[in-house]
């Protein structure tokens, strides 16, 4: 009996043995070098395999990072993902703004004309190979949703008016929609910008206005009311240079025909304290008209037309100004 | 808390045969009738927990080369015992159970959660997993046992429930029965799932829109 | 803006090799300059003449009398500057057509007299009503080739134009007028080449790759015209018809003139019209408007009724194989679009994406009612995105 | 050096720990194991035949090959060696769907099988497998109110079939109501196997012992086709 | 040992009793490395390769080692200790040697090592070849046959697979069916046919 | 009529034709073998087709409408799944047998998958396979005489094997028992006489006209093949598929169906007899699962042929044309991948 016992202990311990040596010799013999560094950052990576970094895939990424020692911005996965993947290379994340995407049309089907009866499959890029798209206006969004159908992170959603609408807190920045968009409204802006053109028209005002209810007729109010001088005329449209903008939010109150919209949906409101000695200042820069008062008295701010852009703070040189009402820019709301 | 989670998540979250796809030979094979698929799932668990404690234990020791060698000739040691302790006490099961207790061996399962949950956690956090995970196959295994009795033999636990006049579907406990069987369940999992994302999005919706209308 | 042109004035320089100028085609007042309206979709550049009535012709439009004294080299040229490209509808510069490179010797040159696409009758008109003129042309376009064998290429149920051009033919020349099966798409160059010379071209080559080259017979006129009159590309035939039309015709208007005007001379529309297409019904363009003009490529316009027109959504494959059996250039069709629709491009170039010629067999005979063709141009055009952006990030690479 | 050293050492002694766990627990059952078959061998013999009690076998060990095995059987004697011949039994070895069925023959001394009894299958659970069934008239719900008829002792009923049969009347067929051994449905192979090895092993048996009174050695019909579900088309 | 039964063991290991179809054998790398037909047919071939090297090496070890030494209840432990280690020995040499081979097959190799079909295609033998009083010339062959066969059965029903799961992606499945769930339905239909090869008489 | 012209691609005109048409052009095919199913078998065959194809409509609309897509019952091919896999079962079968058959072939077979054109199975062959698997008793034992006929096509001599099956079994049987050591010279030469019998004018014109046993909708060849030109002259099938089949079958079958040796079986027996004719025509030559190239057609056409052949001479049944279908089914998407036509021009590679 103690025999199967021994007989079975020497039998495995020497296949084991055998084994054990074999694959020690086979391993050194056979050694290939491999990077497991390669595979860590492949680990960190979102997976969306997109790529936004410029690289063919996750992997690409990896073996790119991972060659050249630093990390470079991998726009899905933002800092947090630079920052590990630089901890496994042992360098430091370069910086990186965070970016979404911004539609540059607010064309929806009430809004704008059609011109023709479209059939056929139902991608953007498809159709505008014929007859360029169902819209009258040829700048506009033709609402087939390719953007949808090439986002990897379910970020686009189409309403029932064929608009386009980025989910700020779903949206990456990889650029996928910006690249597949044919009529090119789509453009990556940093994440901070709230307020934007939402017409890509080039048609003169007349013609712009005829086919689209929502269009930049390029009357030019909102380059003259700009306090920071971020908007100008590009070919008729309005452009707004987002390196100038402060999200004052003025531009969007003043256009006549709601092609500038802001996305901040709560903004402070002025209010004017007791210092205030009726030098109206204020009533000059505020943009909306929402400040009134006789002079030398306390003035008032009609707080359904103030927009917070806070122009009058700066302007008042008694310092009588305050905002209240809400969170400040609340940037990070979403 | 979290070992509560470890025991748990095998039924429904990571059930290893609906949701990981793992173990699905044996899941298939023995899962005739539940009285097999009841032993299947024992044993396996047995081995499951047996090679979890020992593993979570060596999971330092182990050099990386001969990781997979060594994690297989534990595994293994404890199907053996299974097979011995089986065939000594419970020779009938052992007898129906067939070619499959040896092939607990090579059930994925096992070998998965040593590699990626026991070599790398504590031993308690492992004990948790391996009985979660193990119970996690014996339902699946058991359910689609059933299915395939109560279909294929008209009767569970041997025991008529269709009646005698039921014609029984013979084709359910055939090979094709018992993939069309699974196939089935896994997209009813599916479906299930994402009712229960649905629901709980809308609840963050409505929690968010709480937030936000104040 | 406001400058005075004559018919036959350069309005339009040609930008490369691959180019032709563009001739007043009426002479006026140029009354505007903008995007407008295309027959092949979108907005292009245009020029807006507005018609003095005198039609008075530009003071370098001379007829020639050396004609048969005119080197190849000069054929060519006249040809360029005449502003002439394929009148069978690609439009493609005739010149670059007949300037073959030296490594690949056309012995063949043949005049394509099948007409394009059903309904259009503009090449059998044009081959009654002008037979010598369009022989003589050819005639131009084989010494600009510099090869002694042509073919004359028409489908056997137009036996009234085989026998005027075979009338034309001159003796002793090595032209011969042949006829060829009716069965669409025949009129496409290298079927033809393929039906009249046995003769395959390559998969992604052109006919000169076999040694042939295929001209049309309204281009073989418009040669005939620039080389004996020294009249510019100004006008072309273009089939107006389709069962709203009143009055089916073939016109010969001037280049430029607005389609709605046609239809005004054919007769207008009797009838409710759902589709509007320049060019045939297998691969002509649906317009959204009759405010575009005829270009040199418009071969015809068609009109369709409700009727006509099956609108019905498209039903799932069924893999019945009609489409394979029914391709001209022996593709898979069905496999095809199945690659295109999950944009799995490269699978579908691999399959000969770029090798279709859009004639619109297979979605014609497709019983699902598939939108092959659209499949195809939308893949095409993807597969073109991919291409660009390969070599953008390998020019980046370099750059590196 | 030193890690390669420890890779074979962790290997071995993970072996050898392993190989003496097991050898214990082998010790501690293998017997019960062993013990267990041969009481289950002895127990089927006796059942097989229409004993009555204080039986005694000898085995016989012959030259004859059957199935790549020798042919091994034994006689059953009242009560001693000599005594009156109650009956014989043999193993039939029939290579059935996914294994060697394993079959205990009794064989009374006209030639008929008074039983059958198989002791070892690996055929697939639900199907082949039940060649050992026990048909049981008991519903579940009988079953967990209580109500449930105690069946222990039932024979299995595809084995019952062989009861009283002659080597010619050992076919199999596939409807209710033929005579022969009714298949099991969609088992037909290892239906085939039982039947077709118990009649080889029975012809050799006859063979050698003789037989009394009258027995048809020819075979009739084909040996059994080999078909998992044989069926029109 | 004859012609005819080498032929039926052929047979049935590819077409009767298919190791994935009717023994539900290896069903984890059927149901992972079929989603497209290059990996399929990689996966394939190291399938065969490492199935007939380890009826080979296992023969050796049962018959030379557990027999002899009245130990076959360690031939689990035994059977995938040879087979673990042959595996990744095999993956070594091949990264080394064959960088070209090691990126289409050597991936798939430490996949086998998992793969119960590969034990079980050992077990198989010794239940069938081994144990049964074959002789040793016999025995052997059979189970090397066997072996081979058993590789090339998975083998064709991974290809199918591949090819039809190719086709599958390119249409529009019901959402919840889509992946392994469908995978499972084509393997039943799939099995549904190979029953037309039961009962086959060869040899 | 909208204000605006309808824009899409080309082509503008389209042939008139769609899968509805297609469909119901194969169930007017199959209407002759319909009729003669009632003949034959009596009103119970045409109850039994009714029976399937409302099942199969119904499946198909309920799953269709609980996926919340558009119901598509109207396109006929559910219509064509119900009367083929009554036409695949035996007339005395049990009435609930073609209604689970076609719940089957609908819900597994086809709708799984999201819908026609999408299965790679043909689904009424699939629910046959189903049946037969599940219910293999009532399944190959529930035949009928064909009116005016036999069960086997034979005139009774007193021969056990003649009296309980259809053409192909009673085939399968003697050829067993000549091949049998065992058997005795008397049976031999009873089995040879059936043998001679089964291949004589009489049986081969009882299976022309469908006097024998079989399958609801299999047995008469003629019907069959009124249906299967009109399907060709519509273009609906074409040629290749039932063409290389039969052939294949004819050939293998002469070359080793007989039973004294080598080109000696009786090919017109074996394409008349049981469902060949059924299979070739209207089962093989389902669009949806068969290959689209004209050579993977007769790659697919041949391979049923082996695989029918195997499976009546070597196999465990003696009918193996669903099956063989079926996995040629699977092999489709293969042959597709290897059997693309040659691009116009492309030239070989070579070198």
């Amino acid at each position: 009996m103690e025999s199967v016992v021994v007989r079975s202990i020497i039998v495995l311990s020497a296949m084991a043995a055998l084994f054990g040596v074999i694959l020690a010799i086979a391993s050194k013999v056979f050694a290939v070098h491999r990077d497991p560094k390669v595979e860590k950052v492949v680990d960190v990576l979102p997976g969306a395999n997109c790529g936004a970094c410029g690289y063919p895939g996750c992997q690409g990424y990896a073996e790119a990072a991972v060659k050249a020692g630093v990390a470079p911005v991998c726009p899905p996965g933002g800092t947090d993902v630079a920052e590990r993947v630089a901890e496994i290379l042992g360098s430091k994340a370069g910086e990186h703004v965070p970016v979404v995407a911004v539609v540059h049309c607010a064309g929806g089907l009430s809004n704008a004309q059609q011109r023709l009866d479209y059939e056929g499959i139902h991608d953007c890029r498809a159709a505008i190979l014929v007859g360029g798209g169902a819209k009258a206006c040829i700048f506009g969004c033709l609402s087939l949703g390719t953007c949808k159908a090439v986002c990897p992170f379910d970020a686009v959603e189409l309403d029932s008016e064929g608009l386009v609408h980025i989910d700020v807190k779903k949206c990456t920045g990889c650029g996928n929609c910006v690249e597949a968009c044919p009529v090119n409204i789509i453009e990556l802006v940093s994440k901070d910008m709230k307020v934007h053109i939402r017409c890509s028209s080039h048609d003169k005002g007349k013609k712009a206005k005829s086919v689209c209810a929502v269009a930049c007729i390029a009357c030019q109010l909102c380059v003259k009311k700009c306090p920071s001088d971020a908007i100008h005329m590009e070919e008729d449209l309005a452009v707004i240079d987002y390196t100038k903008c402060t999200n004052c939010g003025i531009c969007a109150a003043v256009c006549p025909t709601g092609a500038i919209i802001d996305d901040i949906k709560a903004r402070p409101k002025a209010v004017i304290g007791t210092k205030c000695e009726g030098l109206g200042k204020c009533v000059e820069v505020c943009p909306v008209k929402a400040i009134s008062g006789e002079p030398g008295e306390r003035h008032e701010i009609d707080r359904v037309k103030c927009i917070g852009c806070g122009l009058c703070l700066d302007a008042c040189p008694t310092k009588s100004i305050g905002m209240v009402g809400a969170l400040g820019h609340q940037r990070d709301r979403d | 808390m979290s070992a509560l989670k470890e025991l748990t998540k095998g039924f429904y979250k990571e059930n290893p045969v609906f949701r990981l796809a793992l173990g699905l030979c044996p899941a298939l094979a023995v899962s005739t009738s539940v009285k097999n698929a009841l032993g299947m799932g024992a044993a396996a668990t047995f081995v499951l927990l047996g090679s979890n404690i020992v593993i979570s234990l060596l999971g330092k020791v182990i050099p990386a080369k001969v990781r997979i060698p060594c994690f297989v000739v534990v595994i293994a040691s404890f199907v053996t015992i299974v097979e011995l302790v089986m065939g000594a006490y419970l020779p009938e099961l052992s007898k129906s159970l067939g070619i499959f207790i040896p092939l607990i061996v090579v059930n994925c399962i096992i070998l998965g959660r040593a590699e990626a949950f026991a070599s790398k956690n504590g031993l308690w956090l492992s004990i948790m997993d391996g009985i979660g995970m193990g119970l996690g196959f014996t339902f699946a295994i058991v359910l689609i046992g059933a299915i395939r009795e109560i279909l294929g033999d008209g009767k569970l636990f041997g025991y008529m429930v269709l009646g005698p006049d039921f014609q029984p579907v013979l084709i359910m406990i055939l090979a094709p029965g018992a993939f069309i069987t699974i196939g089935l369940l896994m997209g009813y999992f599916n479906i299930l799932d994402a009712k229960v994302k649905r629901r709980a999005e809308a609840v963050e919706a409505a929690k968010a829109n709480a937030r936000g209308g104040r | 803006m406001g400058d005075e042109v004559k018919v036959g004035t350069v309005i339009g320089e040609a930008a490369g090799f691959v180019s032709v100028p563009v001739h007043a085609s009426i002479s006026g007042k140029v009354t505007a300059v903008g995007r407008f309206p295309h027959p092949l979709g979108g907005e292009h550049q245009a020029v807006v003449i507005e018609g003095d009535g005198e039609d008075s012709w530009d003071e370098s439009v001379v007829p020639r009398d050396n004609v048969d004294a005119l080197t190849p080299r000069e054929i060519r040229d006249i040809i360029r500057d005449a502003g002439i490209v394929g009148l069978g509808g690609a439009a493609f510069p005739t010149h670059v057509k007949l300037s073959p490179p030296d490594s690949k010797p056309i012995d063949t040159a043949i005049l394509n007299g099948a007409e394009c696409e059903p309904w259009l009758t503009a090449d059998h008109r044009l081959m009654l009503e002008r037979p010598a003129e369009v022989m003589r042309g050819f005639r131009l376009i084989m010494k600009a080739l510099g090869c002694e064998r042509g073919f004359v290429g028409i489908e056997s149920n137009k036996p009234d134009a085989v026998e005027a051009m075979k009338a034309a033919v001159p003796s002793g020349s090595g032209i011969r007028v042949v006829m060829v099966q009716v069965k669409y798409p025949q009129g496409a160059e290298k079927q033809l080449i393929d039906s009249l010379l046995r003769r395959k071209v390559p998969a992604g080559g052109l006919p000169m790759d076999v040694g042939v080259v295929v001209q049309n017979v309204g281009t073989a006129l418009a040669v005939y015209e620039a080389c004996h009159k020294g009249i510019p590309l100004v006008r072309r035939v273009v089939t107006v018809t389709g069962n709203p039309v009143g009055n089916p015709s073939n016109f010969s208007p001037r280049i430029g003139t607005m389609v709605a005007s046609l239809v005004e001379q054919a007769g207008g529309l009797s009838d409710e019209v759902s589709k509007v297409i320049s060019g045939g019904p297998m691969m002509g363009m649906a317009q959204f408007t009759l405010d575009v003009p005829v270009i040199k490529g418009m071969s015809g316009m068609l009109f369709l009724g409700p009727g006509d027109v099956d609108t019905r959504p498209p039903d799932p494959c069924i893999r019945c194989g009609h489409c394979v059996h029914a391709c001209p250039m022996k593709l898979l069709p069905t496999t095809i679009e199945k690659y295109v629709m999950v944009e799995a491009i490269d699978k579908a170039v691999e399959m000969g994406l770029n090798d279709c010629i859009e004639c619109g067999s297979c979605a014609y005979v497709c019983p699902s009612r598939r939108r092959l063709v659209h499949q195809f141009k939308y893949g095409k055009y993807l597969s073109a995105e991919l291409r660009k952006k390969a070599a953008e990030r390998s020019d980046k690479e370099k750059g590196n | 050096m030193g890690s390669y050293i420890r890779l074979v050492v962790t290997l071995t002694a993970i072996a050898a720990v392993a190989s003496f766990g097991l050898s214990a627990v082998y010790n501690a059952t293998h017997e019960i194991t062993e013990e267990y078959k041969r009481l289950e061998t002895e127990n089927a013999r006796i059942e097989v035949l229409p004993t009555e009690g204080g039986e005694c076998f000898e085995e016989t060990a012959t030259d004859s090959m059957l199935d790549g095995r020798e042919f091994v059987y034994y006689t059953a004697y009242a009560s001693e060696v000599g005594a009156v011949i109650r009956g014989y039994t043999f193993t039939a070895y029939g290579k059935g769907y996914s294994s060697t069925i394993e079959t205990i023959v009794g064989v009374v001394p006209d030639g008929s099988i008074s039983g059958i009894k198989i002791v070892d299958q690996k055929e697939t659970p639900g199907l082949g497998a039940k060649i050992q069934e026990v048909a049981s008239r008991n519903t579940l719900w009988a079953v967990i109110m209580g109500k449930g008829v105690d069946e222990t002792g039932t024979p299995p009923w595809f084995q019952e079939q062989y009861r009283y049969l002659r080597a010619r009347d050992l076919r199999v067929v596939k409807s209710p109501g033929e005579d022969g051994i009714l298949a099991i449905t969609g088992a037909t192979i290892s239906s085939d196997a039982v039947t077709g090895s118990v009649k080889g092993g029975l012809a050799m048996l006859l063979s050698i012992v003789g037989v009394e009174g009258t027995f048809d050695a020819a075979p009739r019909g084909g040996a059994a086709r080999a078909g998992e579900e044989g069926g029109e088309r | 040992m004859d012609l005819g039964q080498l032929l039926a063991i052929v047979v049935g290991a590819i077409f009767v009793s298919n190791f994935v179809l009717a023994r539900f054998l290896g069903l984890c790398p059927f149901v992972g490395v079929s989603k497209d037909s290059e990996s399929a047919l990689g996966m394939g071939m190291a399938v065969i390769f490492v199935m007939t090297m380890a009826s080979l090496v296992t023969w050796f070890v049962y018959n030379y080692v557990l027999v002899p030494l009245e130990i076959t209840y360690l031939r689990t432990i035994a059977f995938i200790l040879v087979i673990a280690a042959l595996v990744q020995f095999v993956e070594m040499v091949i990264e080394k040697t064959s960088p070209t081979l090691h990126k289409s097959l050597g991936i798939y190799l430490p996949l086998i090592t998992t793969n119960c079909a590969v034990l079980g295609v050992a077990v198989v033998n010794v239940d069938s070849f081994m144990s049964t009083g074959l002789s040793r010339n016999a025995s052997f062959i059979y189970t090397l046959v066997h072996g081979f066969a058993a590789g090339l059965g998975f083998t064709l029903a991974l290809i199918l697979m591949a090819a039809i799961r190719e086709r599958l992606d390119l249409i529009d499945v019901p959402e919840s069916m889509r992946g392994i769930p469908i995978t499972f339905i084509v393997a039943g239909l799939m099995a549904i046919a190979f029953l037309g090869f039961s009962g086959l008489k060869i040899g | 009529m909208s204000e605006h012209f309808i824009v899409s691609a080309s082509p503008h005109v389209r042939e008139n034709t769609s899968i509805q048409k297609v469909m119901f052009g194969v169930v007017i095919a199959l209407v002759p073998a319909i009729v003669g199913s009632v003949y034959f078998y009596g009103v119970r065959a045409l109850l039994l087709i009714l029976l399937s194809c409302l099942a199969a409509l119904i499946t198909e609309a309920v799953i269709q409408k609980s996926r919340g897509v558009p119901v598509t019952i109207g396109d006929g091919s559910a219509l064509v799944t119900g009367v083929l896999l009554a036409f695949n079962i035996p007339p005395g079968v049990p009435w609930w047998m073609p209604v689970v058959g076609s719940v089957f072939a609908i819900a597994i077979g086809k709708q799984v998958f999201g819908g026609v054109g999408y299965n790679p199975l043909n689904p009424a062959l699939l629910g046959r396979a189903f049946l037969l698997a599940s219910w293999p008793v009532q399944m190959t034992t529930t035949w009928l005489p064909g009116r005016g006929g036999t069960l086997s096509g034979l005139t009774l001599k007193g021969v056990d094997v003649v009296t309980q099956a259809t053409p192909l079994a009673v085939m399968r049987k003697v050829t067993e028992i000549i091949a049998d050591p065992n058997s005795t010279t008397h049976q031999i030469v009873q089995a040879r006489e059936v043998l001679a019998d089964l291949g004589s004018s009489e049986s081969i014109a009882n299976l022309f006209m469908g006097q024998v046993g079989g399958c609801i909708g299999e047995t008469s060849a003629i019907l069959l093949l009124i249906g299967a030109a009109y399907l060709m002259f519509k273009h609906y099938i074409e040629w290749r598929i039932p063409g290389t089949y039969m052939a294949t079958v004819a050939i293998l079958t002469w070359a080793f169906g007989g039973p004294s040796g080598l080109f000696t079986g009786n090919a017109l027996f074996h394409i008349l007899a049981g469902g060949l004719i059924l299979g070739a025509f209207y089962m093989a030559t389902d669009m949806v699962t068969s290959p689209v190239s004209p050579k993977g057609m007769i790659i697919f056409g041949v391979g049923c042929g082996v695989l029918t052949s195997i499976i009546r001479l070597i196999g465990g049944y003696p009918e193996g044309v669903s099956y063989s279908i079926l996995l040629m089914n699977v092999a489709t998407p293969l042959i597709d991948r290897h059997t693309r036509p040659k691009k116009f021009g492309e030239v070989k590679k070579s070198g």
